[in-house]
């Protein structure tokens, strides 16, 4: 792959910014356009920026394949945990609004909406950059 | 048996056949003879049983034969092919 | 509302993200993780049975949100059904994989492999709940892309381009899934199955219901592997690990058969496609060339995979046309044709996996002599044999018979000859192979030892060859799902 | 005290009981093997008339024992042929054979204790596939094919039963096995189903093709059980049915036409199997009390003398290896007690006096000559000194006697021998004390077997049958030749269906998947550059086209045409480019190796104009037409 001192600078600047805006986007969800999904793709386009710039290893060594893996599966459990979590208080799988917190139910539901928005974004910024860092892989090596 | 010669051997079936004809007659002349209760007008006829058996062995081998030969006997390999 | 109906599915959905969490640390944990979610998600099929048949079809509401908003997950006798045999094979192929996949899959995949099947079974089971199209077609997509992984997984020769053709194929099928899904949701404004089913007679008269249909009916016709849209299945079948073939042939292409029946039954309704647009008629010839053909291409095949492969797309032409005939007959049967025939194919799968797992042998020809050295499990495939012709006390000739007198009762004696003429040409291959397993003669004098496999393949084959028996002899057992899931699809 | 047991059905015994068997060995295999049939005996004598085990399953009912005095005498002789054959087989060391063999047992009497057709045919079923081991375990190709025959013609009669069965159940709304009224397609269906068990000519082939080429000890059993079953449900539900009475008398007199040619001793004996069934299948025709309680006793009888001849030739094959006639020879010097025991079953066959087939065959006879149907009678007759020629004569002649082909022999085992000689005690008793017989058949006998008259006749036939033996008997030895019969059609038929399939279908299943892997490869390659597919789609199909139409040379008969319409030259010019294009095309497309080709802005407007294109044609479809 081609890179250059002025690339690896710049994306060196961008990546911070683009990590930060990809978490914003995540912790807005509930009062704005964006949410989980968006919020993770951003982060995880930084990883893949980091790779294109300088090189697969590198990115490797900021998010190992390891690192990856737990992510992935740790968001989609606190997802699948926090839905589950519903049954166990009597509700219907989802049902945020019946977890007794001492807030309004309207409350409790974004909150707990912020909470899936953050297990769904630390699950997408893993998928993300490990599509991208697979596929690369595949025709590197 | 074993320990007999050939004539003798010879002579012992020749007098087997005969005693086998004269039984045979016997019993054609039995069939003649004793009462009979028939089912059709053909076999209450005399030495019925007796012809049927005789032509009925005979033709049955050589229709059968014929058959054979000329249809329905083949090869052993025959389906192997 | 019952609980039962959201953790069945979910229950594989979370050992699938806590297999890799755990294969981090010990990869061993990951057999016990997905056993575990199966034998979960089996009991929960069996509580959610329970008590469809104590209080009838249940509708739960995924967030408490009303259906045309929210999404809403129904199960009827015929979802609670497919849900039990989906999650009996299931658990059973996840059993079996502990050994054989420790074999065949060397390298670190065992992680990925037990993820990946997770997903298919939770994909599927999410396939059968499900009351919404949308949903249908997201479910769709997720175990089929599960099975492209997994048929590959093996990474041999011949795998990718199994999968490539699969995946091909089958993108194609969902694409048209999808259009389908979208063209209902342009002219009803819906995606509920039951909405749906309300609001279409408005548009019978529409084109757009006709595209629909048609789009719905090839998309899942190659899902389901009816012929001529087979073509992936016996490539991806002998490629795919055998536990994966098993749930393949199990439940995979049973899953589209469902989405088939959800789709005329239950979208569309009986008077539709019956007598407005005579589908069913149509369906039921192609049902009837798809068992015809695919025996005959059975018959011509020399590795056994590839037979029990086309045998199996035959007996999918037996539950098409036995749903399809549209009478009460002929849909018990077909219906009850899916467990029967899970459980014979799964027992044929699996021991011809076995086979693998012990000589490697893939070819009919070498199988002379097997029947000395594996005793148990050439006697479970004979039964399972035994139970795919068709002959009583197995479970297959329950489903034949039931089938028989649907063709009758639908005034189709045309398909009794089918359906006999197709069991006669089972026999021939699989008298063939049985032949040659028990009388052939010993072609592997010395090179096979005498022994049996480890257990924890041995038994799932001696369940369902003993499930081919019993449910021949206990057929009420079954029955007791199938009877009321008839009455709910022909709206009685 | 006895009362109080409720009886166990005999076929579980049986069935059940068989699956202990591999557990078993040495000695105490030898014993369980010859006790498992008496205790079951012993059961069936304290079974009560009346209608057992009833079970519903899926909204039928299935009656699995409808005890009464039409099916008891055949689960008696089942039983006590399961004896037999078991003692006949009692040195046997594996398991499977035996196995095998107590399954069909087990099936025979579970199809004749079945009171509806439903366990009926489970229970025929069952028996085709517990038979058709003993044929495989010969272990030769012959026998491999012969049961692959075997199996698939009784599936085909299976399959007619059960379409026959289906139709029944939809006209008639149950499935209770009785008497059938004629007519309707039902009617000839489970006719011909059974027809096919009972071997009744066309459909008989498979009983001359399996029977010899099973085991030695396994054909003893083979001749039991299948074509008295397929008798005892035709007396059910076919007695008195016209037809079966030609069927019957022409069947006596076919298989003696074909035991005249054959060579094979056992298959000679199979096709006296398919004769003497004619008589039985005669008496079930003719439905009279009389006919039916002879085809019953003559099955009874059948049975034993039937077996006892299997295992003669059994045991020569046990001892030589070898069963055709003209191997065999002048055996009766190192054979004698098999001699004498075989002879007994060929007396028996023949319906000599003091002999069971005699009490048995000449009821059958009689009862054909009471109702008055002459030309039946004269085939039965017939058919009775074709029997004497071959089994009686023919084949111990040439076994036993005429050139000493110089075999080393013994005698066989002594369980073999017991056997044999308890089954001959067991033909002259009932042949010398018959009422022992007739009072376990259904009705009442009236019919007196031994009258100085029958006892004369017979002698004087059979003795002159002998004289035409002894004239000819060098007309009718053995030749090296197989015959054709009804199997040559299914086996051609079959070559020709696994040729097709082989062959054609493999080729269309090639040409199916190879289809979609085209249309599967044409969408990647459509996907990778829809502009370019698209371009190159429209030129080739541009060339196709005109050359079509056109003509790819401009010198062609239709130039004088041509040059008068200056377009079409212009036309086939342009394909001609076209096809340049799309060749240049395909050429750079190979050589970029599957990059990316980018088009430039013009490819997205003829895609932006081409769809544009299509979605007038729709309007203009949809509202001018």
């Amino acid at each position: 792959m081609m890179t250059t001192v002025v690339i690896q600078t710049i994306a060196r600047v961008v990546v911070p910014f683009l990590q930060l805006f990809g978490l914003y986007i995540i912790v807005h969800g509930p009062v704005s356009p964006g949410g989980g999904f968006q919020g993770g793709v951003i982060v995880g386009a930084s990883m893949i920026l980091l790779a294109l710039s300088y090189d697969l290893s590198s990115a490797e060594t900021k998010v190992s394949h390891k690192v990856r893996i737990a992510m992935d599966s740790t968001g989609a459990l606190l997802f699948a945990g926090m839905g589950l979590l519903c049954l166990l208080v009597g509700g219907v799988f989802l049902e945020y609004g019946i977890i007794p917190l001492p807030m309004a139910p309207a409350e409790v539901r974004g909150l707990m909406i912020l909470l899936v928005g953050v297990a769904i974004g630390i699950h997408i910024m893993a998928l993300a950059a490990s599509l991208f860092l697979h596929l690369a892989e595949e025709h590197d090596t | 048996m074993r320990y007999l010669n050939n004539s003798e051997k010879k002579r012992i079936v020749r007098y087997r056949k005969h005693l086998f004809y004269l039984g045979l007659l016997l019993l054609a002349l039995l069939e003649i003879f004793i009462p009979r209760d028939p089912y059709f007008w053909f076999d209450g006829l005399p030495v019925f049983y007796s012809v049927f058996g005789l032509l009925g062995c005979i033709l049955t081998i050589i229709i059968c034969k014929t058959l054979g030969r000329y249809w329905l006997m083949k090869s052993e390999d025959y389906y192997e092919e | 509302m019952d609980d039962s109906i959201i953790l069945v599915v979910m229950t594989p959905f979370v050992g699938a993200y806590l297999s890799p969490l755990l294969g981090l640390w010990r990869e061993r944990l990951c057999h016990l993780v997905a056993v575990a979610a199966a034998l979960l998600s089996l009991f929960f099929s069996f509580r959610l049975a329970g008590s469809v048949l104590t209080s009838g079809t249940i509708r739960y509401w995924v967030g408490g949100w009303e259906p045309p908003w929210g999404i809403e997950l129904v199960v009827d006798p015929l979802s609670a059904f497919m849900c039990l045999t989906i999650s009996l094979v299931s658990l059973l192929a996840v059993i079996y994989s502990k050994n054989f996949i420790e074999k065949e899959l060397p390298g670190g995949k065992m992680t990925s492999y037990y993820t990946l099947i997770l997903l298919l079974i939770g994909g599927m089971l999410g396939v059968v709940v499900t009351g919404d199209l949308f949903n249908l077609f997201v479910l769709t997509e997720i175990f089929s892309v599960a099975a492209y992984a997994l048929v590959a997984i093996s990474g041999k020769r011949g795998s990718f381009i199994g999968s490539y053709r699969y995946l091909i194929l089958a993108s194609i099928g969902t694409s048209l899934i999808l259009l389908g899904t979208g063209y209902l949701y342009i002219i009803t404004g819906t995606l509920n199955m039951a909405d749906l089913s309300v609001r279409l007679p408005a548009f019978y008269d529409s084109w757009v219901v006709f595209g629909a249909l048609a789009f719905l009916l090839i998309g899942f016709g190659i899902k389901t592997a009816l012929f001529p849209l087979h073509t992936w299945l016996p490539g991806a079948y002998s490629i795919a690990p055998t536990p994966v073939t098993v749930i393949f042939s199990a439940a995979v292409s049973k899953v589209g058969g469902y989405s088939l029946i959800r789709v005329l039954f239950t979208i569309f309704g009986l008077e539709f496609i019956t007598d407005l647009v005579p589908v069913a008629p149509a369906l039921t010839w192609v049902a009837a060339a798809t068992i015809l053909v695919a025996s005959m291409f059975a018959i011509s095949q020399t590795s056994l995979m590839r037979m029990l492969a086309y045998s199996s797309v035959a007996h999918i032409g037996y539950v098409v046309l036995g749903v399809a005939l549209a009478v009460e007959m002929g849909m018990t049967g077909g219906i009850l044709h899916i467990f029967n025939h899970a459980l014979a194919t799964g027992c044929l799968f699996f021991c011809a996996g076995a086979v693998i797992y012990k000589t490697g042998i893939r070819r009919i020809d070498d199988l002379r002599g097997l029947g000395g050295k594996m005793p148990l499990t050439m006697a479970a495939f004979t039964l399972a044999a035994v139970s795919k012709v068709g002959i009583p006390p197995s479970a297959g000739f329950v489903s034949k018979f039931y089938l028989s007198l649907g063709a009758l009762e639908a005034g189709e004696w045309i398909f009794v000859i089918v359906i006999l003429l197709a069991s006669l040409m089972t026999a021939v291959f699989y008298l063939r192979v049985i032949n040659l397993i028990f009388f052939g003669g010993d072609k592997h004098e010395g090179k096979v030892q005498r022994d049996e496999l480890p257990l924890s393949m041995l038994v799932p084959i001696i369940i369902l060859a003993l499930g081919c028996a019993v449910f021949g002899i206990f057929v009420g057992i079954p029955l007791r799902l199938v009877e009321p899931a008839v009455m709910v699809l022909s709206g009685m | 005290m006895i009362e109080h047991i409720f009886p166990v059905h005999p076929a579980a015994i049986f069935i059940l009981g068989a699956l202990v068997i591999p557990l078993l060995k040495g000695r105490l295999k030898q014993i369980y093997l010859v006790t498992l049939p008496v205790v079951a005996f012993v059961n069936l004598l304290y079974l009560p008339h009346s209608v057992f085990w009833v079970h519903h399953i899926g909204g039928f009912e299935l009656i699995f024992g409808r005890v009464d005095s039409m099916s008891l005498p055949f689960g008696y002789i089942f039983i006590i042929m399961a004896f037999l054959g078991a003692l006949y087989a009692i040195h046997l060391k594996g398991s499977g054979e035996h196995v095998a063999a107590f399954i069909l047992v087990g099936a025979s009497l579970g199809a004749v204790f079945a009171g509806d057709y439903i366990s009926l045919y489970l229970f025929l079923a069952m028996m085709t596939f517990s038979s058709a081991p003993l044929i495989f375990y010969r272990r030769r190709k012959s026998a491999t094919g012969a049961g692959f025959r075997y199996i698939m013609f009784h599936l085909f009669g299976g399959s007619l039963l059960l379409a026959g069965i289906v139709l029944h159940y939809t006209f008639t709304g149950h499935t209770h096995f009785g008497p059938l009224e004629s007519g309707g397609l039902y009617f000839y269906l489970v006719m011909i189903g059974f027809l096919v068990k009972a071997a009744v000519p066309p459909f008989h082939a498979w009983l001359s093709d399996a029977y010899p080429e099973g085991t030695a000890t396994g054909s003893v059993f083979l001749s039991a059980f299948t074509t008295k079953v397929g008798v005892y449900v035709l007396i059910r539900a076919f007695a008195g049915a016209d037809i079966l009475i030609w069927l019957g008398a022409i069947m006596a007199v076919y298989g003696v036409v074909y035991a005249v040619i054959e060579n094979d001793g056992r298959r000679l004996l199979a096709y006296h199997i398919i004769s003497q069934v004619g008589y039985m299948v005669a008496g079930v025709g003719m439905g009279t009390q009389m006919a039916i309680n002879g085809a019953i006793a003559h099955a009874f009888c059948h049975i034993l003398y039937k077996a006892l001849l299997f295992m003669g030739p059994g045991a020569v094959l046990y001892v030589t290896g070898k069963e055709k006639l003209t191997e065999l020879g002048g055996l009766y010097k190192t054979m004698p007690i098999t001699l004498i025991l075989f002879m007994v079953g060929g007396l028996s066959i023949s319906a000599v006096p003091l002999f069971n087939g005699f009490v048995s065959k000449s009821m059958i006879v009689a009862a054909a000559g009471l109702q008055g149907e002459a030309a039946v009678y004269i085939l039965l007759v017939l058919a009775s000194v074709g029997t004497f020629l071959h089994t009686c004569l023919k084949l111990p002649y040439y076994t036993f006697f005429a050139r000493d082909a110089g075999i080393e022999a013994q005698e066989p085992p002594r369980n073999m021998l017991m056997s044999m000689g308890i089954t001959a005690f067991l033909c002259l008793f009932i042949g010398i004390y018959p009422a022992i017989l007739y009072n376990i058949l259904p009705y009442p006998v009236d019919f007196v077997p031994y009258t100085i008259e029958k006892v004369v006749e017979k002698i004087a036939l059979l003795s002159f049958t002998f004289l035409g033996f002894w004239l000819l008997k060098d007309k009718i030895a053995g030749q090296p030749t197989i015959s054709l019969d009804t199997d040559w059609f299914y086996r051609k038929a079959g070559t020709a269906f696994m040729w097709f399939c082989r062959n054609p279908a493999l080729a269309f299943a090639g040409w199916v998947d190879m289809t979609f892997a085209r249309l599967a490869g044409g969408f990647l390659w459509f996907c990778r550059n829809p502009a370019s597919a698209l371009a190159t789609g429209v030129d080739s199909m541009f060339a196709f086209v005109v050359r079509i139409f056109v003509g790819r040379q401009r010198h062609s008969p239709l130039r004088a045409l041509k040059s008068v319409v200056g377009w079409m030259d212009r036309l086939s010019l342009a394909a001609e480019e076209a096809a340049k294009r799309r060749a240049q095309r395909e050429k750079m497309a190979a050589l970029a190796q599957g990059e990316v080709d980018v088009r430039g802005i013009d490819s997205a407007l003829f895609l932006v104009a081409l769809m544009l294109a299509l979605f007038l044609l729709y309007l203009a479809v949809k509202y001018l037409w």
